[in-house]
């Protein structure tokens, strides 16, 4: 399904999305990955690692920081990331692969702040955490593509990195219900009437809609306050890209959290034990 | 590439679904029909009946099913001949009737060689299949396709289609059937609804090479200066007499028989 | 069914006999097909060349009422070339007992026949001193059962039966080599059967002839294989659990008989037999009267055991009640949702015989043809007397409620929106029923104590009742502490225990996840989905599973392996069908069938009302004397005094056979009431061959008047090339077939074939005959 | 300038960072003015044979919107047949001249009682049926009930007879066998045995 350009952060978003996914082939031609099936417990990344280099994570930051700065030219700090040593891009990288803090956000800002990062540039500490985020991002997916398994997960989070989903779709033919990670572009199968995060079977399952588009709806759970955006790909003919479909519906996340609900990939408090 | 249905006659179990779905989603009223002799209820298809399936029983003692609607094919007999232009192509490539622009001429009635179009006698307009245009273009797929439960209706891209078509037929042949072949591939410079056959095409009640006559040809270049001079007064009215008067006789002629 | 829909996918070779999967269970191709796409055929067995057998591999035409003979050729030819599977038939079927001396069977009728019912003492097994039943395992002895049967079905042999059946020898052969294959080991054979062979005069042995058939070559029990009923109705398996049939309670335990049960403790006697799980039924009927009766169930009223009305022997099914209504017996009637004025055999009968009704309650979603009989055509309203309550109910996804499907799944139906103005979901209507009558016998009246002492509050006053509270009570509770019960092992037969319907038990044992509302799909394995909805019994989907590995605990087929012993344990991919806590296999291996006696399958089953064996019999009205015996019509038949004559071939000559189309669904008013299916299927029309069009001048698509001795209906004529004449011993028989869905009311009106149906049928089950009797055609 | 974060609206992944980066404010979007229509996707299962096919009813503030098959349903797996396809005329059809969804016009919705020799059905309200049925049935069972029959205690009447129904719930099926062995009823089948 098109994601109309409803939203105007979409350009800007299109080259970074292109961006990450360049590296991941890069990523994945200079670290290759022998695919292991796996018993998955919780989730695969919960006791392994991803393969990092500092050079390549610098490289994406550079690349990254200079699309932003063409799309507003007052956010310029590349020279701020052409001098972070090696070691700052390490602990980075490592806030985010065993952090306890379930909102990644979070850790992340947490980390820019003892680094004192954002003294350094124009970006609010949480901005900068998002942007570093979106740099790690490229060998997060690079790792899911080769190792990601296949078929039914029917767990409500990811069976890569373990982050909850906040979108997904009901892929055409029979319109089962598709998962993505926003974090490693993974996809799984999960039941349709169950919610993911407090996978409580309801009744029925609410979902709220506009009435000018209502494939793409917002599916609420009111056990757990948490909700899922939802496009109905049922009768098309392709699904769709996940990423751009969280971009193009963001007008559903506002109005959503001003019906009191939260997104997932903002966990307050651990829903699953083993963290 | 436009894309294309695929209709596999050897999956389709005649269980209608795709007849029920094209009446609910373009909201049309069902006819008082009777039994005439065959399962294929309405016999033909209508101006509020836009796709059917036909039920054809051959010598050797087979019962054929096909899903029968517009072709969409490439060189459209229906576009080329409409003297008001209200059979248009659309962007996704399916042959879309214009309620507004259509007098009822019937001139398409007449020379499609499926005879596909049909004239509403409540509105007099063209009424006929119009490949949900207004679905594929929102990037769904026709309501027939999705509501065929075991994958004898299929939608996508033609390379693709054909590709399917032919592995299906290469099956269908080991089986047995010597005379499976893939009808839509060059018929009409290319149809927009290919069928795998188990038969030989006049045993579906399918033309085996549908054309239609050079007089349709000819009056298309007629009726482009008229048409420019936008005179749509007495003269026109003359013409629909005519051609209605001769649309009778020949309708009579090769009345569609089963 | 013993297996389920998916499992359909594991078959080799499917053969549709009496049913018309394609058309009336479209869902059930989706899993032909996948077991296709392995390599695997479809045998289609039907008089027309129907939807089915158009897409089936290979299809073999068979005149109506003549399926005995054909599986007795199948049978036979399954002996002849000893392709039956050895081991499985020693251990686990009784092809080894000896025979009594007494039983024989001689001109097409069994011992013990004294006018029109067997006296089956004649029926038994050769018994040693200490009473068990003496077995031969080399299978010689020519008193054994395997020898018997394979004496009584030579005379099946492939000239006589396509002489009956009216097929030619090629198809014959074809078919039985191509089903009989799966008689190995690693294959498995699946019978999938429906009203085809089910209505007729010898339904009951048309299903006998199919389990010997699969017992015979091993494909019971096993994944792939069985003997599946494909079951026409939404719920049709969940209301025959629930006994809404006047033989039995819930449960199927068999209703008390005035005569023979007096007492609770007569009933315990003679109902319960020593060996095999029905051994317990003293818990089952004790919890079910605790359920009902509740409080007032005590030891010392033998739990209200009284109160249970008991019968007089007489039969009571469908077809006794509207003949006694007819005698004017009845004067007050319920239907619930069911309309017989189009479904019920010889319908201008029982259309007759509700105008002696003084009241009549239907309740349904249309104005049925049953509840407006008193203004059906050709008929003056003023004469009829009947007071006529037509209540308005609810859609199936306008209420709660659970219902259970061929493959015994019980999957809950949630309510999505309210029904429309005044109607009700008729668990409401039950209710509000209840207290009415509950009320005006609490002013007084005759015997009220079994109505004032029901156990029913599952609701006040009008508002809808919790269903879960029926749900718990079917599903079983402890009456002290009010706690579910895990399943019905935990029944007790001293009154500590209550549950509605003891095969349901543990289908709503946990409220917070009931089984029955489990969604959870199965990740890998061989399709069992194990939890998804409930199967009864205990979540069973595959019946007699034991059987699917040899007596050693091997799995016949390595590739669907159900149940089989490995590493000195039980590898349990079902629930087992057998006592398997620590049990080596072969002490299992004799009692793979718990549920009979023997423990061990009946292909000689005394229990049946009308043979041992099935033996081939002419339908009530047939047009040939039967070839293979000088018994023309099964001996045991009871013929009602409402059927009258019977027709002569000279005056009916054609066989007529009533079927469905896949637009409509049973009396169509549902379907007819739907503008889209009615216009794809609007009137009533019969096929006829085209050699028949010809001899009577009747061209298609014009109207024909088809007759037979009950009645006469209108209706347009499909000449068509799908219906052959059949050469039957030397003759030419014609066949004119009817789809009965059509009658008088909604928005696709016309005649219903019932009409023409006989009032007479099956000996064990009274299912009438609507699939052979003779009739007439000729031009309007 | 400091490129600060809309500190209330959580978003997720790139949306976060485009958004913050490019800074577009919502509140005039007049897309967030519309109002959310709320939606109840409930699972069925098909009313018609017995395959026992898993339908989703969508229903959107009370009005059935479709039905449609079941994609978790290891039956049917989101297909449906033509009868199951055409599920939602069971409650729902188009008005092809008021060009809206209406409830079935055929569908009986009112109780309906007709009275002996009457010509016509009249329309009664629940409370008055109930009570009236009651009556009948007292009458009848009343009339017709036997306790004793040659010797033996039997409690039953042979004149009241019930058609129950494949077509109703489990849970309706026990209540009325309960219901009506109470009675006394022993003339009680239905149409499994058609």
């Amino acid at each position: 399904m098109k994601a109309e350009p409803k939203a105007p952060i979409l350009p800007l978003l299109r080259q970074i999305l292109d961006v990450q996914r360049y590296y991941r082939d890069i990523v994945i031609a200079e670290l290759p990955l022998t695919r292991k099936t796996w018993d998955i417990q919780n989730y695969i990344l919960e006791c392994e690692r991803i393969l990092f280099s500092p050079r390549l994570f610098r490289e994406i930051c550079i690349r990254l920081a200079s699309l932003m700065t063409s799309h507003i030219p007052e956010t310029d700090f590349i020279s701020l990331i052409f001098n972070l040593e090696d070691s700052t891009l390490e602990a980075l990288a490592t806030t985010v692969q065993c952090c306890l803090e379930p909102d990644l956000v979070e850790a992340m800002g947490i980390t820019v702040r003892e680094l004192r990062l954002h003294k350094l540039c124009p970006l609010d500490p949480s901005v900068l955490a998002e942007f570093f985020l979106a740099a790690i991002v490229p060998f997060y997916i690079a790792y899911a593509y080769q190792q990601a398994p296949k078929g039914d997960w029917q767990q409500g989070w990811c069976p890569v990195c373990g982050q909850y989903p906040v979108n997904g779709y009901n892929r055409p033919g029979d319109g089962r219900r598709i998962l993505g990670c926003w974090m490693c572009e993974t996809e799984w199968i999960h039941s349709r009437l169950t919610c993911p995060i407090c996978s409580s079977s309801q009744e029925g399952q609410l979902m709220l809609f506009l009435e000018e588009d209502s494939n793409r709806r917002i599916q609420v759970c009111d056990t757990c306050g948490y909700y899922l955006k939802i496009t109905d790909c049922t009768q098309a003919q392709t699904g769709c890209d996940l990423q751009l479909e969280n971009a193009a519906t963001v007008f559903l996340d506002i109005l959503a959290q001003r019906k009191g609900y939260r997104p997932a990939s903002h966990p307050q408090r651990f829903t699953r034990e083993m963290r | 590439m436009a894309n294309v249905v695929l209709v596999d006659t050897q999956k389709c179990m005649a269980c209608r679904g795709c007849q029920v779905a094209c009446k609910d989603w373009n909201r049309l009223p069902a006819g008082a029909t009777k039994f005439r002799g065959n399962y294929t209820n309405p016999p033909t298809l209508q101006a509020h009946t836009w796709n059917h399936v036909v039920f054809t029983e051959t010598d050797k003692g087979r019962w054929l099913f096909a899903s029968y609607s517009c072709m969409h094919c490439t060189d459209a007999a229906c576009i080329n001949v409409c003297p008001v232009g209200a059979v248009q192509r659309t962007k996704s490539g399916t042959v879309w009737p214009d309620g507004d622009k259509c007098i009822g001429c019937g001139l398409c009635v007449q020379h499609c060689p499926f005879h596909v179009p049909q004239v509403s006698k409540a509105t007099n307009k063209m009424g006929k299949c119009t490949g949900c245009a207004e679905r594929v273009s929102q990037g769904l797929r026709p309501a027939c396709v999705t509501t065929c439960p075991n994958g004898a209706l299929l939608y996508g891209e033609r390379g693709e289609m054909m590709q399917l078509a032919k592995d299906r037929v290469d099956a269908l042949r080991r089986q047995g059937f010597s005379e499976a072949s893939i009808y839509g591939d060059l018929e009409m410079h290319g149809l927009g609804r290919i069928y795998v056959l188990t038969e030989i095409p006049s045993a579906y009640g399918l033309p085996e090479t549908p054309g239609y006559n050079a007089s349709a040809w000819i009056w298309q270049l007629a009726r482009r200066p008229l048409g420019t001079l936008t005179s749509i007064g007495l003269f026109s009215g003359l013409v629909v007499g005519f051609l209605r008067w001769r649309g009778e006789r020949i309708q009579h002629k090769d009345n569609y028989s089963i | 069914m013993t297996n389920h829909w998916i499992d359909y996918q594991h078959s080799d070779v499917i053969m549709a006999i009496g049913v018309n999967t394609a058309e009336n269970h479209p869902m059930s191709m989706r899993w032909i097909d996948r077991a296709r796409e392995r390599g695997a055929k479809l045998i289609s067995i039907d008089p027309r060349l129907t939807r089915t057998a158009a897409v089936a591999d290979i299809w073999l035409p068979l005149r109506p009422g003549t399926d005995i003979a054909l599986l007795g050729g199948l049978i036979n030819y399954t002996f002849t070339n000893k392709l039956y599977q050895r081991e499985y038939i020693l251990n686990y079927t009784n092809a080894s007992y000896i025979l009594d001396p007494s039983y024989s069977f001689a001109d097409g009728v069994f011992s013990g026949l004294a006018d029109d019912t067997y006296n089956r003492d004649t029926w038994k097994y050769d018994l040693d001193r200490d009473g068990n039943p003496r077995k031969d395992l080399t299978l010689e002895n020519p008193r054994c059962v395997f020898q018997v049967m394979k004496a009584h079905y030579a005379r099946y042999d492939a000239d006589t039966v396509c002489n009956i059946v009216g097929c030619n020898l090629q198809d014959f052969q074809l078919v039985a080599k191509t089903f009989c294959a799966t008689g190995a080991p690693d294959k498995a054979g699946n019978i999938l059967y429906a009203m085809g062979i089910t209505q007729s005069t010898h339904g009951s042995q048309n299903v006998r002839g199919t389990a010997v058939l699969q017992l015979l070559l091993g494909n019971i029990g096993i994944p792939g294989g069985g003997v599946n009923a494909q079951r026409g109705e939404a719920n049709v398996q969940g209301s025959t659990d629930m006994a809404m049939l006047f033989h039995i309670l819930p449960g199927y335990l068999n209703m008390p008989q005035a005569m023979t049960h007096p007492t609770l403790a007569d009933y315990n006697a003679k109902e319960t037999p020593a060996s095999s799980y029905w051994s317990n039924k003293p818990k089952f009927l004790v919890s079910l009267l605790k359920a009902w009766w509740g409080k007032m169930a005590t030891g010392d009223n033998e739990f209200c055991y009284n109160w249970i009305p008991k019968l007089d022997g007489k039969n009571r099914s469908h077809i006794a009640i509207f003949e006694s209504m007819a005698k004017g017996q009845i004067q007050g009637m319920f239907v619930w949702g069911q309309n017989p004025a189009v479904g019920g055999p010889q319908a201008e009968l029982e259309r007759k015989a509700l105008e002696n009704l003084d009241w009549m309650v239907a309740v349904d979603l249309f104005e049925t043809e049953t509840a407006s009989f008193w203004r059906r055509p050709k008929v003056d309203s003023e004469t009829i007397k009947t007071e006529v309550f037509l209540l308005p109910a609810a859609a199936s996804y306008e209420k709660d409620g659970s219902v259970s499907n061929s493959g015994r799944w019980i999957q809950w139906r949630h309510k999505a929106v309210q029904p429309p103005e005044d109607a009700k979901s008729d668990l409401w209507i039950a209710d509000q029923l209840y207290k009415a009558i509950r009320y005006h016998y609490s002013l007084g009246g005759v015997f009220p104590d079994p109505i004032l002492g029901l156990n029913w509050d599952y609701g006040q006053g009008e508002e809808e009742p919790d269903i879960e509270k029926v749900a718990l009570e079917i599903n079983g509770y402890e009456t002290g502490s009010l706690k579910p019960l895990e399943n019905f092992t935990k029944l007790a037969d001293d009154g500590s225990t209550a549950c509605g319907c003891w095969i349901y038990s543990g289908y709503y044992n946990d409220l917070e996840v009931p089984p029955t509302k489990r969604r959870i799909r199965e990740q890998k394995g061989i399709g069992i989905h194990a939890e998804w909805a409930f199967a009864w019994p205990l979540n069973r989907r595959i019946l007699y599973n034991r059987c699917a590995s040899d007596p050693a605990g091997k799995p016949w087929n390595p590739k669907t392996p159900l149940i089989y012993w490995e590493g000195g344990e039980w590898q349990l991919k079902d629930v087992p069908d057998f006592a398997w806590k620590d049990t080596p296999p072969e002490k299992t291996a004799q009692s793979p069938f718990i549920m009979l006696p023997e423990l061990q399958a009946r292909l000689f089953s005394p229990g049946m009302a009308d043979g041992p064996f099935p033996e081939h019999y002419e339908p009530a009205e047939s047009p040939v004397r039967n070839a293979l015996s000088p018994q023309q019509n099964n001996p045991a038949i009871t013929w009602w005094q409402g059927l009258g004559e019977l027709a002569s071939k000279e005056e009916f000559p054609y066989i007529g056979t009533t079927y469905r189309v896949s637009e409509h669904w049973q009396s169509g008013i549902m379907t007819r009431n739907s503008p889209w299916l009615g216009e794809m299927a609007p009137e009533m029309f019969v096929e006829i061959s085209v050699e028949l069009g010809e001899k009577l001048g009747i061209s298609n698509s014009s109207q024909v008047l088809v007759s037979t001795r009950r009645g006469e209906i209108k209706a347009v004529a499909y000449v068509t090339r799908r219906l052959k004449p059949m050469m039957v011993g030397n003759k030419l028989v014609e066949i004119v077939g009817m789809p009965w869905h059509w009658g008088y009311r909604g928005l696709f009106p016309g005649d219903s074939a019932n009409v023409l149906t006989p009032h007479v049928g099956d000996p064990n089950t009274t299912i009438p005959e609507y699939k052979a009797f003779l009739c007439n055609i000729r031009r309007a | 300038m400091k490129v600060t974060r809309r500190e209330f609206f959580k978003l997720t992944g790139l949306a976060a960072l485009t958004a913050a980066v490019v800074g577009c404010d919502w509140d005039e979007d007049p897309i967030l003015s519309q109002p959310l229509t709320d939606a109840k996707e409930v699972t069925t299962i098909c009313p018609y044979c017995s395959c026992g096919c898993g339908a989703i009813c969508y229903v959107a503030n009370g009005k059935l919107v479709s039905v449609s098959g079941d994609p978790d349903h290891p039956i049917n797996e989101g297909a449906l047949c033509s009868k199951g396809a055409s599920l939602l005329n069971l409650n729902t059809v188009y008005n092809f001249r008021t060009h809206n969804a209406e409830i079935n016009p055929n569908r009986l919705t009112k109780v309906l009682y007709r009275a002996p020799y009457s010509k016509v059905w009249e329309e009664k309200n629940w409370r008055w049926a109930m009570d009236k049925i009651a009556k009948r049935v007292k009458e009848t069972r009343d009339a017709s009930f036997e306790a004793q029959a040659d010797g033996v205690t039997v409690n039953r009447t042979m004149a009241i007879a019930h058609l129950g129904s494949a077509a109703l719930d489990n849970e309706e099926n026990y209540l009325l066998a309960k219901l009506m062995r109470s009675l006394g009823i022993v003339n009680l089948d239905h149409h499994a045995r058609l």
